[in-house]
């Protein structure tokens, strides 16, 4: 069987095994086996890959696999992953990984918590490993809506109108998505010849420029609303606040890449002429995402309400990295999606510790936890720096790959909102700080806080993971970085070879 | 041959791990002793290779570069990429030893000041990293390597300053020197690019080429009317502004003395502020080549900033803060001796007293401070007012004090004398206004370290909780060294080993500027004898005659008020609080909207459905009549 | 002027009044009556198409059958002497404007649509036997398969007019 | 076919007829009326068939098969609706249509 069919089974079959469970305990130890079995396929995946780099290999994809399922549509199960590819398959194999043991202490609905979770879970990394649209819609579709159950059932606060509101905007997305992802298809052949879904075989046609101009912006903005962007981010403040820990690790650290992911592998890679023509646009939404989700987090005092700011302002960059359509602003802004996966996770799962302790989420309610729960902290700080952009940790080497990429244009305006968006790590600093200064340090505020549990094993186990993997890209981000930029190569040439301007 | 230099910074990297790691199940004093052992190899490799370096085998002519290691870390394109590597040159094997030696001098020093104190691992394994990230910043082979340490010692001094936690006071103090230099270091990251896009390298060794060759680009390039090379070595400065504490950026440092006292030695006296002036002297070529309006900039901060600190320090109380604006000064001193410097030779006299100032002041500042702590270890207050008295149970306090104030007043021939005459000889040379405030401020510098001095020492014998006692041998061996240091570091031949073109040059003692200079610090001294040695009314008199511009001076000028209004005021309320306003209920309501609003219609449209089979009837022949019109008709 | 031609008119005549009459009388049993008018009217005008097949059929089924059913309803559903209500005026607004707007519509598409004149083409007469032949064919212009349908919906219509007109059973009562 | 009546003729009756049926259709409270306006469209329909066939279409009987048809069906609908008006009627004691409201909303 192919590697990255396996990616899915692992999964359905963990779900088919919760199935055979009584209770938590059952499941969660399913659970936890079935995504230790999956990092470590991931694992096994990431270096067959970079042997197969090694060993010459200079194709596009790897690992391409091909099942006809709707033969009249010619609709595909292809599978096939580059360096991206695979990066944000062991992203999300660690963030799965991660919030597994976050949430280990479920007890309402358990198995069928850990069903939701890991149904998510398939849906991601299905997307990741299709290289067949409508496959990939259809799993993107399969990552999307199990978030509705596992907000509106195990979440929290108004959970049930953030379920709502979360939902009904990602299934906008995904109408314009399915409109861009048609107009695709119908345009897939513009000689004659069978429609394809293929995006290998799309990307080596060139769509007609009048489709692709109207057809780009239905799916950029379809994978952007996703990816959080200016001004359709509204459900990712109340959807992460009212959703459970590791649903908001893993929506935030993994769903929100599929935004990032999609857009530039459909929509700038099927579609170049139009991403330039119309990149203009989102560059403005972007850099405004950027600053302004940042300036939104320091009035916020909810620490998941700041965290999702936080989570528009970086995700904003991932997009405006995207868009500056050159190798090393994209390979900048893909660091930045694993970067920031990886952080917010531990972000969020890190929130939900606290909060299981405390029982509220608001800063000023709470104070000098550091001197309570110290680990917790200390890794609540590591987190915070790394989200401000500590070198030594993943953020900096996103940021400045995007920085120094974007700055490279030829052009004065993308040179001045690169400026106005790097201007958030200033803003950055100053919510990250106020959060830490009021949380962590300062007296005890509660005297019921002084007799808190630190972090426990499965806590430690989750927290770690995230934390290693943060600072092993943060010190050692040369094969991360050349990994992609390795992959970035055949799309940048693409999107270089239309630049008509 | 260099090889073993990339131990000196991994050193302490190693240990910051290990005792961060695992300090916490350790006796405390394990970790205090690993770090200083650690340290001491590393001081020890850093003296080797100065000696090497500079005495070794005996050269005509300049300095070479070395870049005995060097390890691609990250690509971004073909051209630019970041190394982390070690360079040695003159400056930055200077640094090495200077930086060593104060870290090594502050972690035995701070084995008897920290005794006892909860998170004393904890302590000691954010010196050891603070120690790496500014070691790192002095090798730096390219200038994102140390941009990249640059932001490291910014954590590690963010991490030392808000050591005591609990305290809201250093919470708030760290807090603020993070942002701020934060903030600074947004204007270096914007220099870097904007020098990356021009030159497409980062490498020191590739930019400091006297012929410019990168910069070929730059030629009529600008922005705003103004060349953009000048933009970009503005906003590198900036970011050396900011860790430099050079006014506006300045604020900080008053309020970092929050922190212990070994770091406010270690960090914001001697090492990591003068990284602003490393920086620019590091990129002195750049900047007297491509720049020299950006240079121009330069000497006019740093001769503004000397003299608005040193009109501060006059009137403080606590004695961190004193000493913080009197180190603040000082580094107006460099900045200023850089801005006027020339190149080459004896042109390049400022550059070189900078330097050498920077050396000998690093030696005298962490002398000061950490005579600073042992007497408020002894006396466990801050505040001159409480202090009085003090020579009597303090005796080696007292004399390193003493020698420390000698040296930084300029008396001859303590190492003071030396490096400031050179600024003021170069000062003298290029800018007779200049030359007029650093004279003026030589003056207030005696007077209000002498100020300091006799307030502590003399004076009425105040009544103290317990008798202060010496401080036990840890700390009075840096102490001691250190005194020894600030005596004799003056006697270095910098003028051959660190200059701007790394030739030699001949100095000689310019008397028309050192006799003057000395006797201004003669007279500052001696007014800070007459007010300050006995007991008297004198000094608060004076403080009333002067009213407005007392308390003015008294309050920094309103500065940090200043500041507080912009970040609080204008950012918090007018920007932030504003921008969540406007998501909250303006674009999340109108995305909220757009549900209500097919909510509401489809409320309203219900009715329709009434039930009604003739409406529905009437509905349906309408729609076939006007399908009809349409459709048959074309209306 | 033709017999046939006075008498297609009289019909029309009374097809168009007794029509308006039927749905603006106040009693429903007169309605009736005058629906039946109607009916028997376009009879008429079979016959005076030579339909006479069709004709008989109008008459027995609708004059004779449903009439009679409309009839009984009303008897089971109103006192004789029941005299309605005015209809509403929206209602009365919206209907007559729905109708004169449609029939004007309508009438203006009859006028101007070019029918042809001269047909060409040798009349098939609807006598019994052609009928018969074509009702019950199963080859060209056979129609044995609708024929059947119709039986079946019928039958259909009268099982279900059974089951929804008989009282509830007695488990429904008991409810 | 008439001598000296045009087809126009013909289809102007029947429209008129439907026509008014459909005003009694929505005007009328009654649903026994409702229904009498029912017979009222599909009798004009018929007519209309049967002129089709017999004016424009003379060598076959389709339209007039199609008016048989139709009037079967009349006769099918009068029956199951008069069903309906009947237990209608022992539900709510009257037959008017405004009354028959259930399905709203």
């Amino acid at each position: 069987m192919n590697i990255l069919t396996l990616l899915i089974v692992v999964p359905v079959l963990t779900i088919i095994g919760i199935l055979f469970t009584k209770d938590m305990k059952g499941a969660r130890a399913v659970s936890a086996f079935g995504m230790t079995i999956q990092l470590i396929v991931a694992a096994t995946l990431v270096f067959m890959y970079l042997g197969l780099r090694k060993a010459g290999v200079t194709d596009e994809m790897v690992f391409i696999s091909d099942y006809t399922w709707f033969k009249s549509l010619n609709i595909h199960y292809t599978t096939g992953v580059d360096g991206i590819a695979v990066v944000m398959i062991a992203l999300t194999a660690i963030v799965v990984f991660a919030g597994i043991f976050a949430s280990w202490e479920v007890e309402y609905l358990s198995r069928e918590f850990f069903i939701s979770l890991i149904l998510l879970a398939t849906g991601v990394f299905g997307f990741f490993i299709s290289i067949d649209l409508f496959t990939m819609f259809l799993f993107y579709e399969v990552a999307v809506i199990p978030m509705y159950l596992l907000i509106g059932v195990w979440g929290s606060g108004p959970k049930e109108s953030s379920a709502m509101k979360l939902t009904l905007m990602l299934m906008g997305g995904s109408a314009l998505l399915m409109v861009g992802i048609f107009g695709i298809y119908f345009n897939s052949a513009p000689n004659g010849g069978p429609l394809t879904f293929n995006i290998l075989e799309i990307s080596k046609i060139n769509i007609p420029v009048e489709a692709q101009r109207f057809f780009f912006p239905f799916t950029f903005i379809g994978f952007g609303i996703l990816g959080a962007l200016f001004p359709f981010h509204t459900w990712s403040p109340d959807g992460h606040a009212s959703a459970p820990t590791a649903v908001s690790m893993l929506h935030a650290g993994v769903l929100m890449k599929l935004g990032g992911y999609g857009a530039f592998r459909v929509a700038m890679f099927l579609m170049p002429e139009a991403a330039h023509e119309q990149a203009w646009i989102f560059i403005i939404l972007t850099s405004i995402s950027v600053v302004y989700g940042a300036f939104g987090a320091i009035w916020q005092k909810d620490l998941k309400y700041i965290n999702a700011y936080s989570s528009v302002s970086h995700c904003g960059l991932v997009l405006f990295a995207l868009l500056m359509m050159n190798e090393t602003a994209m390979d900048g802004g893909i660091i930045q999606m694993i970067s920031h996966g990886l952080m917010t996770a531990l972000f969020f799962a890190l929130i939900g510790m606290i909060y299981g302790r405390t029982h509220t989420r608001n800063i000023y309610e709470m104070g000098g936890l550091m001197k309570v729960i110290p680990v917790l902290s200390v890794v609540y700080v590591i987190a915070g720096l790394a989200s401000l952009g500590l070198p030594g940790l993943s953020g900096f080497v996103a940021e400045m790959t995007v920085f120094v990429g974007a700055f490279q244009h030829e052009d004065l305006f993308h040179r001045i909102v690169t400026i106005i968006a790097a201007s958030s790590i200033v803003i950055t600093a100053v919510y990250i700080l106020r959060v830490v200064g009021i949380l962590l340090f300062g007296p005890v505020k509660d005297p019921h806080f002084e007799h808190l549990r630190d972090a426990t094993w499965f806590e430690k186990l989750s927290m770690f993971t995230l934390v290693i993997a943060i600072a092993g890209i943060g010190i050692a981000p040369l094969w991360l970085s050349d990994t992609i930029l390795d992959s970035l190569k055949p799309i940048v040439h693409k999107l270089a070879e239309t630049n008509v301007f | 041959m260099y090889n073993y230099t990339i131990l000196i910074p991994l050193i302490p990297l190693v240990i910051f791990l290990v005792t961060g790691l695992l300090g916490m199940k350790w006796k405390p004093i394990i970790s205090g002793l690993l770090g200083t052992t650690g340290l001491g190899i590393s001081w020890v490799l850093s003296v080797m290779t100065a000696i090497t370096y500079f005495f070794g085998s005996h050269h005509e002519g300049a300095f070479e570069t070395i870049i005995p290691f060097e390890k691609l870390w990250l690509t971004f394109s073909e051209t630019l990429q970041i190394k982390m590597g070690v360079l040695l040159d003159p400056i930055s094997v200077m640094m090495l030893v200077v930086v060593t030696t104060i870290s090594f001098m502050v972690h035995i020093y701070s084995l008897g000041y920290m005794h006892g104190e909860k998170g004393f691992q904890r302590f000691y394994a954010f010196l050891s990293l603070f120690t790496f990230s500014m070691l790192g910043l002095v090798i730096a082979t390219n200038i994102f390597q140390m941009y990249i340490f640059w932001e490291l010692v910014g954590v590690s001094s963010f991490l030392l300053i808000g050591f005591y936690y609990q305290k809201p006071s250093a919470v708030a103090a760290s807090k603020k020197a993070f942002i701020v230099t934060r903030f600074a270091d947004f204007g270096f990251l914007i220099g870097i690019l904007i020098l990356s896009f021009i030159t497409k390298t980062f490498d020191f060794a590739k930019l400091t080429n006297p012929d410019g060759a990168v910069f070929a680009n730059a030629a009529g390039m600008s922005f705003m009317g103004i060349s953009v090379m000048t933009w970009a070595m503005v906003l590198v400065f900036m970011g050396g502004a900011g860790k430099s504490a050079m006014f506006p950026l300045h604020i900080w440092l008053p309020d970092a003395m929050e922190g212990p006292t070994p770091v406010s030695a270690l960090i914001h006296a001697a090492t990591m502020v003068v990284a602003g002036v490393y920086l620019v002297a590091r990129l002195f070529v750049v900047y007297h080549f491509q720049a020299p309006d950006a240079l121009e900039i330069i000497a006019y901060v740093g001769g503004f900033t000397s003299l608005f600190a040193a009109v501060i320090a006059i009137t403080q109380h606590d004695i961190k803060r004193v000493l913080a604006f009197s180190t603040l000064s000082q580094l107006g001193y460099m900045m200023l001796s850089l801005g006027v410097s020339g190149y080459g030779g004896e042109e390049g006299l400022g550059y070189m007293a900078s330097m050498f100032h920077l050396f000998t002041h690093a030696m005298f500042k962490a002398l000061l401070f950490l005579a600073a702590g042992s007497i408020i270890h002894a006396v466990h207050s801050n505040y001159m007012y409480e202090m009085g008295g003090l020579r009597k149970y303090l005796p080696i306090t007292h004399i390193t004090f003493l020698i420390a104030c000698l040296t930084i007043a300029g008396v001859p021939p303590l190492s003071g004398f030396f490096s400031k005459d050179e600024i003021l000889v170069a000062a003298f040379n290029h800018n007779k206004i200049l030359f007029g405030v650093e004279f003026l401020v030589a003056g207030l510098t005696a007077f209000y370290m002498f100020r300091l001095y006799f307030n502590i020492f003399w004076g009425k014998d105040r009544h103290y909780h317990h008798t202060p006692h010496e401080s036990p041998l840890t700390m009075t061996i840096p102490l001691m060294f250190l005194a020894f240091a600030s005596i004799f570091s003056g006697f270095l031949p910098f003028h051959s080993m660190v200059t701007s073109d790394k030739m030699h040059f001949d100095t000689h003692l310019h008397l028309a500027v050192a006799v003057p200079s000395v006797l201004i610090g003669l007279i500052g001294i001696a007014f800070a004898w007459l007010l300050y040695k006995k007991e008297s009314k004198v000094p608060e008199k004076l403080a009333k005659q002067f009213g407005i511009l007392y308390t003015a001076t008294y309050n920094k000028f309103y500065i940090d008020e200043i500041y507080l209004f912009v970040t609080k005021k204008i950012i918090f309320n007018y920007i932030s609080r504003p921008v969540a306003w406007f998501d909250r209920h303006i674009v999340d309501a109108f995305m909220v909207g757009i549900g209500t609003v097919t909510e509401k219609i489809s409320y309203r449209i219900k009715g329709m459905q009434s039930g009604q089979l003739q409406h529905y009837a009437f509905m349906f022949v309408a729609g076939v009549l006007i399908l009809a019109l349409v459709l048959v008709y074309y209306i | 002027m033709s017999f046939n031609i006075i008498m297609f008119y009289l019909f029309s005549a009374i097809i168009l009044v007794f029509s308006l009459l039927t749905i603006t009388s106040r009693r429903i049993l007169r309605a009736a009556v005058y629906l039946l008018f109607v009916l028997i009217a376009t009879a008429g005008l079979y016959f005076l198409l030579e339909y006479q097949f069709m004709a008989a059929v109008q008459l027995t089924l609708y004059a004779g059958g449903i009439v009679v059913l409309i009839i009984f309803s009303i008897l089971l559903t109103h006192h004789i002497s029941h005299r309605f209500k005015h209809p509403d005026l929206t209602k009365m607004i919206m209907g007559i404007a729905v109708a004169v707007v449609g029939s004007a519509l309508t009438i203006y598409t009859i006028l101007t649509y070019p029918f042809p004149q001269t047909i060409t083409v040798t009349e098939l007469p609807a006598t019994m036997e052609n009928i018969g032949m074509q009702l019950l064919g199963v080859e060209k212009n056979g129609y044995v398969l609708p024929f059947e349908l119709i039986s079946i919906l019928l039958l259909a219509a009268m099982v279900a007019a059974i089951i929804v007109a008989k009282k509830g059973n007695d488990k429904n009562a008991e409810i | 076919m008439i001598e000296g009546i045009p087809i126009q003729h013909f289809l102007i009756v029947s429209t008129i007829m439907f026509f008014i049926g459909i005003a009694g259709f929505i005007m009328r409270r009654n649903l026994i009326t409702i229904l009498m306006a029912i017979e009222l469209i599909l009798n004009s329909v018929n007519i209309n068939f049967v002129i089709f066939n017999r004016y424009l279409y003379p060598d076959q009987l389709q339209g007039h098969f199609f008016a048989i048809f139709v009037v079967g069906i009349a006769a099918a609908e009068a029956s199951v609706a008069i069903a309906l008006i009947i237990n209608i009627y022992r539900k709510l004691k009257n037959i008017d249509v405004e009354n028959v409201n259930e399905l709203r909303y």
